[in-house]
């Protein structure tokens, strides 16, 4: 598979289908890492395993608006999973990138390990995610890579559980649970600087007119931080986990989010990414619907 | 305090065309009702960004109501129908996060249904009551 | 910093009985920016006005809180006063502390200390308040007209003799809509066609009116003043520029039998026809599904001469052109007058009454075509079955209204009427006939209608019986009715040799499409939404956009037309003006800040976003302010929370919470 | 030098907690050793090699109000005029604390941001809660996977800033007592001498040094900074875990009204160089635009501005950038490769 992945953005690259393709390479100790390919001498630094768990869609705004006034934008080619592959649909949706300017490398993916992409850690079990995901094959791409192989399916996994076992508590029970994890939070922004759908020129945490959020790193702050992230998510998260996976501090971001992943699923039958024409839950509605309130 | 002498501060968002108006016709009509509620008077549900719910709550609100006009009669055609689906959604999250869901009511009440306006904020309110404070 | 003044009205005792009202001044006179506070009998008042007007000038006051009753009774009045003192008229705020309290809370310590809070929060808006502009707005001298039936052409008449240029829109290929399918009219019992025909050729030769029929309006886009409106224009198939109306196609055409939508399916029409004589304009149109030179050109590729050429080949002017294709115009429009009409509830819903299975049960209006002596039995009343004159005819009252089975529990209005006037007409046609009615209640409000139904009734002996039917059934060459007298209390049957439906009015059947276009809103059913059904009942909530006849609601004729004529006023009023002021609490977009993904556009009820590209290339949104209504959804749609809604600002919402909620801790003087 | 067992030394510190706050690596989740304060010896992890998060959270708050205002609207006898009178009021400090088990690297720390802090003008509240925190060094044992203090010329069992120092040996530990501060806490224990050597380790070797600043100034345009930019995140990690990265932002917040009365706090809170906002300045420019100039920033600073201006590098060898930063952004990395380039342009420039 490397060797297809290299190929294809050799060609892409020499053919001036693209002016740069984003995949990944091996980092220091251990690490794997997202690498940034401008010619086609570098491709061989290209690499796919186990731990290519970055989503990658999230570099694609910040490369493909030009540096300078007047410059055209570049062109991308992008290594790209099934997961990564709906959070690129959601991009698209959002206006944020023709597809016109995108190459995309679509490969066949049998899951991520846990703490993989960081220095020295010695890779653990699939990633939750992993575990229940039945896609592989991503849902948009110009050229494949792999091949769909019948690897197992868990019907759950932790996150799942993990929300049935929030969902029977009391709601005071609830609420010391979230405190303790926001109390952790250092306000690092990682989550929201990694997530592909956080692409605010100005997030509403830093804006000052009004200030919805003070700059205090005290849990009132923290929790509406999540709360505000998590509800503009909804409807567009595609469940990467990203923002779990970079929390130095290990919040359960993924929670949050599955939370809303899971309610829209059931209330709208809506899966972010899925396409990239489909209006999310909160911005349209049906007169005659039926909803709890 | 003592907990029987607690008194819930309620938040109500009112879409300006139907519930204001509701809430004035409960006015006009002297119907009495629980005084606990603070009015936020909004061009339409739809502009209650369910953050201002989120905040609310922080700042220390024990309970808040938002409401609109029945779905079909917005002023501007969709505004209700979005917030519909906005609180459906945040309503459970907020459960979610360990606010009582009982804290945050959204109900339709139109320009006639004074009477409706004051049962609404006294149920909601002494609801609320029962809760005790906002944690 | 902003200079706030804060002033707190008794309203004679409606506020003072309850609430402190000196208290309050004096309270909410220690919040930091408020430089003055005070109280005043009726600040309403000529003298209340001048003591706001005087501390605006005497404190330099910037922003105005009005203590007293609901924005919705006194801002424009307050709004009004500071403006004559020099400020923003948007830099005011009323603190409903009457509505909302003292009316509602009798304790007056309670009252007092809610309306502190109440005050508190109105002036903890203010200093988030902008001075707001409204634009002004150029007008286009021109209406349109959506809708060729009796208040279409009433409102198209009264705007062109304005001297104002029309567009009258008419789906079908002939204006007159229903009132052209009715016999006589109630009470007076005009013959329907005698009145109307007149109004229909004025409107054809009004050197004002520019006539679109077998034309439906595509899309619309624009505000008041401005509005830009797509005409989609069917195909007739006929040249209407050489047509003469001579008729010679329609005999000439071999395929003769289609029903007639016209006369409601109880006569025939050629695959080419004009729905009736009187058609304006007079052109025929081809029936592209049943033509047969039509279909074979359209299935049969590769086909150059059609199968039948019988039309073309007879037409004295050559006017028939098969090749014709839809094509769309576009008008620009300053105002528009939707008369779209109704539709007739479908009785098939009530099985019992046997619709559409025997053919002896049919609809009021299909009644009126065989009363019509152009109708397709040249008027004579025989029914459908066997051409035999019924002896008895029962009638069934309110079917499809007052139902909530059904989903119509509102009263159609009309049916009681035309139901006596089928009643009359018929023992007017022949003395022989018994008619029967059943009845629910008979609601005849209005100048000479009660008298009219008391006529059908004692004068023309028709047999009214209070009570629903539950069954209609045939034996042997009639029908039975089965049903229920329940001023009686007992069970009752009648044979009729024919039964009419008196089927209820429902909005057309595409209303809430159209609505979308127009960006207005529709109740439950698909009736349109006035702007305010007592003192706005021609206006919809979207400013330029007027409502006439049956697309509000039930009517009859003397009502949509007066309220033709009341939209046209309006239209004229609004067209009168060179400029218009748009809406000042719009919405607003930081453009640098934009990302330009166009959730505000998903859920803007009112098409106001508009897209522009940066100086950067970047595509942000902005807004129409023309369009925009104010209503926020953009704002709080936004995930960047780049939209002001101006007016109601993240700020001022936010900071009347805050106000409230920071540890109170009340340090006395 | 002293000789403590492992019991005696929980014994110490629970007498410790009755008076003071006692600040120790504690699991606050699995796999998160962080310093918290502890109320029980049990709670102290002994078996970290380096927190997560850095201790310098008790000298520079995460979120601190460093001043309170009170406003009082008042209308003085015989005047008509109300005034807002105001007052100001400054924090109380935490009572003294311990900081227990502190890593040598972490103590450098502190003396490096103490040639900036305790420097006119004093950091007041930086300058206080470092005098009344005594730190208890705990030498290391084994090197962490990212550990490369030996690198910068820092022994991990060095006790320089150390008011106590721990050094682990059979059975316990080696106590020494550095300093007047250190001598009170240990004075009245009763311990027996230390007779053994002082513990001897191999260390990692320096694998690199850092390059001398010139290079660094000839380095500033090189395009490479660029290409490391490109997948940085531009999050605030490498600053928050970091020991020395001290920015930090202020603003005033209305925390209590009500008529007549107004109380305002001023917050310093973290911040951090690499955020996109955090130079920006009134009006809108940005100083510092790309992430290519931010993340360039943070390794100038640590190497080339901070050595300059305050005599000290501003990077101690934790580790900790690079075992948190999500993608892999290796700071001996950067700092290798710039040794190579400083080379290269060294050879060239003589061949010129």
């Amino acid at each position: 598979m490397i060797e297809q992945i290299r190929a294809t953005a050799r060609e892409i690259l020499q053919n001036k289908t693209v002016d740069l393709v984003i995949g990944y390479e091996v980092g220091t100790r251990g690490a794997t890492r997202p690498a940034f390919i401008c010619s086609a001498d570098e491709v061989d630094r290209l690499i796919w395993n186990d731990a290519c768990t970055h989503n990658l869609t999230n570099y694609v705004r910040g490369k493909h608006v030009p540096p300078k006034r007047d410059a055209p934008p570049a062109r991308l080619g992008l290594v790209l999973k099934a997961c990564d592959a709906r959070a690129l649909n959601v991009l698209l949706r959002e206006n944020q990138v023709p597809r016109g300017d995108l190459y995309l490398i679509g490969v066949v993916c049998e899951g991520m390990r846990q703490d993989a992409g960081f220095a020295t850690r010695t890779l653990g079990d699939l990633q939750p995610r992993c575990q229940t995901c039945t896609e592989r094959v991503p849902v948009v791409y110009d050229s494949l890579i792999g091949e769909r192989k019948t690897s197992e399916v868990f019907e759950t996994s932790e996150v799942w559980q993990e929300l049935d076992r929030l969902g029977v508590m009391t709601p005071g029970e609830r609420q010391a649970f979230w405190d303790a994890e926001f109390a952790r939070c250092l306000r690092c922004y990682a989550c929201r600087q990694v997530c592909p759908a956080c692409y605010c020129v100005e997030c509403t945490a830093e804006q000052l007119d009004p200030e919805w959020v003070g700059i205090g790193i005290c849990t009132p702050e923290k929790r509406f931080f999540h709360t505000m992230r998590a509800y503009h998510l909804a409807g567009r998260c595609v469940g990467c986990d990203e923002c779990a996976r970079v929390c130095p501090i290990g919040v359960r971001l993924d929670l949050l989010n599955a939370w809303f992943r899971r309610e829209v699923q059931q209330t709208f039958d809506y899966q972010a990414g899925i396409d990239a024409t489909t209006l999310v839950p909160l911005a349209t509605f049906k007169p005659n619907e039926n909803l709890e309130l | 305090m003592a907990e029987t002498t607690f008194e819930p501060r309620v938040v109500g968002f009112l879409c300006n065309w139907c519930s204001y108006a509701g809430a004035n016709l409960a006015g006009t009509s002297r119907i009495q009702y629980a005084p606990n509620i603070r009015i936020i008077r909004v061009p339409c549900s739809g502009r209650v960004d369910p953050l201002f719910v989120v905040k609310a709550f922080q700042e220390g609100a024990d309970g808040v109501l938002v409401l609109g006009c029945h779905p079909g009669d917005c002023h501007y055609r969709d505004g209700n129908y979005y917030a519909r689906r906005r609180y459906n959604l945040m309503h459970g999250f907020l459960d979610f996060l360990g606010v009582d869901a009982r804290r945050l009511k959204i109900d339709w009440v139109s320009a006639a249904e004074g009477k409706k306006f004051a049962q609404v904020v006294s149920d909601f309110t002494q609801q609320v009551r029962e809760l005790g404070p906002n944690p | 910093m902003t200079r706030i003044g804060v002033f707190v009205c008794h309203c004679g005792s409606n506020i003072a009985r309850t609430v402190d009202v000196k208290r309050v001044a004096e309270a909410v006179g220690q919040m930091p920016n408020v430089i003055f506070s005070t109280d005043y009998m009726f600040m309403c008042s000529e003298p209340g006005q001048k003591l706001i007007q005087d501390a605006i000038r005497e404190h330099n006051l910037d922003r105005v809180v009005v203590a007293a009753c609901s924005p919705t009774m006194h801002f424009k009045t307050f709004s009004g006063a500071i403006q004559r003192a020099g400020l923003n008229p948007y830099l005011i705020e009323m603190a409903n502390i009457r509505e909302h309290c003292s009316w509602v809370h009798p304790d007056k310590a309670i009252g007092t200390e809610k309306a502190t809070d109440i005050v508190e929060m109105a002036a903890a808006k203010t200093r988030w308040l902008e001075p707001l502009f409204p634009r002004a707005i150029g007008v286009t001298r021109r209406a349109l007209v959506i809708g060729g039936g009796i208040a279409g052409i009433q409102a198209a008449l009264d705007i062109a003799n304005a001297d104002v240029e029309v567009v009258l829109v008419e789906r079908s290929p002939s204006i007159g809509g229903r009132m052209a399918q009715l016999d006589k009219t109630f009470p007076t019992l005009d013959c329907s066609g005698c009145i109307l025909t007149p109004r229909m050729t004025e409107v054809a030769q009004h050197p004002n009116i520019t006539l679109h029929t077998w034309a439906e309006v595509e899309a619309v886009r624009g505000f008041v003043g401005n509005f830009e409106v797509d005409v989609l224009h069917k195909p007739r198939y006929v040249d209407a520029a050489k047509c003469t109306g001579c008729g010679e196609c329609l005999t000439r055409c071999p395929w003769k039998n289609f029903p007639s939508e016209f006369d409601e399916g109880m006569g025939t029409r050629p695959a080419i026809y004009r729905p009736f004589p009187q058609a304006v304009p007079n052109i025929p149109v081809i029936d592209a599904d049943n033509c047969v030179a039509l279909k074979s050109l359209r299935e049969e590729p590769g086909r150059t001469k059609p199968k039948c050429g019988a039309c073309s080949k007879f037409c004295p002017r050559q006017a028939i052109d098969l090749n014709q294709q839809p094509t769309i115009t576009t008008e620009k429009i300053g105002a528009i007058v939707l008369a779209n009409g109704f539709s007739l509830f479908d009785p098939t819903v009530y099985g019992e009454y046997g619709y559409g299975r025997y053919p002896d049960v049919i609809t009021s209006i299909q009644m009126e075509r065989l009363m019509n002596a152009a109708g397709p039995t040249g008027g004579e009343i025989r029914r459908p079955s066997d051409g035999k004159h019924p002896r008895s005819v029962v009638f069934l009252a309110c079917i499809g209204s007052r139902d909530d089975r059904v989903g119509r529990p509102y009263c159609s209005k009309i049916c009681c009427m035309y139901t006596a006037k089928h009643a009359i007409m018929l023992k007017e046609h022949d003395p022989h006939v018994q008619s029967f009615v059943f009845y629910m209640d008979v609601r005849a409000g209005g100048k000479g209608y009660e008298e009219f139904t008391r006529r059908a009734q004692e004068e023309y002996g028709a047999c009214y019986v209070r009570g629903r039917v539950s069954k209609v059934y045939p034996e042997r060459d009639h029908l039975v009715v089965m049903g229920e007298d329940t001023l009686m209390g007992m069970p009752v049957q009648v044979e009729a040799d024919l039964v009419v439906l008196a089927t209820g009015v429902q909005p057309q059947t595409d209303a809430d499409r159209m609505a979308r276009k127009l960006g207005i809103s529709y109740d439950g059913y698909g009736f349109i939404n006035e702007s305010h059904p007592k003192l706005n009942p021609v206006e919809s909530n979207t400013a330029g956009i007027l409502l006439a006849g049956m697309t509000v609601g039930p009517k009859d004729i003397p009502e949509s037309v007066s309220q033709a004529s009341a939209a046209a006023a309006k239209v004229l009023g609004l067209l009168s003006q060179p400029t218009l002021l748009g809406e000042a609490m719009v919405s607003w977009v930081s453009q640098e800040r934009c990302t330009g993904c166009f959730t505000c556009e998903a859920v803007c009820p009112f098409n106001a976003i508009d897209k522009v590209a940066l100086r950067d290339g970047r595509q942000a949104a902005q807004i129409n302010e023309g369009l925009c209504k104010g209503c926020g959804l953009c704002a709080s749609a936004c995930p960047g929370k780049v939209i002001t809604s101006r007016g109601f600002s993240d700020q001022a919402l936010l900071e009347q919470m805050i106000v409230l909620f920071r540890e109170r801790e009340l340090v006395s003087r | 030098m002293n000789f403590i067992t492992h019991v005696q030394l929980q014994d110490w510190l629970a007498r410790m907690m009755k008076d003071r706050t006692v600040i120790a690596p504690t699991r606050a989740i699995e796999d998160l050793v962080r310093y918290q304060p502890v109320n029980s010896p049990d709670a102290i992890a002994f078996d970290f090699t380096r927190t997560a998060i850095s201790p310098k959270e008790f000298f520079l708050p995460a979120s601190e109000a460093i001043l309170t205002i009170e406003r009082v609207r008042q209308i003085a006898a015989g005047s008509n005029n109300p005034e807002w009178n105001v007052k100001l009021g400054e924090p109380e400090l935490d009572r003294s604390q311990v900081l227990f088990a502190i890593r040598p690297c972490d103590t450098h720390a502190l003396l490096a941001l103490d040639a900036l802090l305790l420097q006119e003008p004093v950091d007041a509240y930086y300058a206080r809660r470092r005098k009344q925190t005594t730190l208890i060094g705990l030498a290391c044992e084994h090197p962490g996977a990212t550990c490369f203090c030996t690198s910068l010329s820092f022994a991990p069992d060095d006790s320089n800033g150390m008011d106590v120092m721990l050094y682990p040996v059979e059975g316990g530990y080696a106590l020494e007592a550095q300093t007047e501060k250190g001598q009170v806490l240990t004075d009245n224990l009763a311990l027996a001498p230390y007779r053994g050597e002082r513990p001897q380790k191999t260390w990692l070797p320096a694998e690199f040094s850092v390059p001398p600043r010139v290079v660094w100034t000839q380095l500033f345009n090189d395009p490479h900074w660029g290409r490391l930019a490109d997948r940085c995140l531009s999050c605030k990690i490498c600053a928050y875990v970091c020991p020395t990265c001290r920015c930090f932002d202020v603003r005033d917040y209305i925390v209590a009204q009500g008529l007549g009365y107004q109380k305002i706090e001023r917050l310093r809170c973290w911040d951090s160089c690499m955020a996109e906002g955090y130079q920006r300045i009134a009006g809108g420019h940005n100083p510092r635009p790309t992430k290519a100039q931010r993340l360039r920033n943070r390794f100038y600073c640590k190497f080339d501005y901070y050595p300059a201006d305050f005599g000290a590098l501003a990077c101690v060898g934790c580790g900790r950038c690079i075992e948190y930063c999500p993608v892999n952004v290796d700071i001996t990395e950067v700092l290798q490769s710039v040794a190579i380039k400083g080379e290269t342009l060294a050879t060239n420039s003589t061949r010129l």
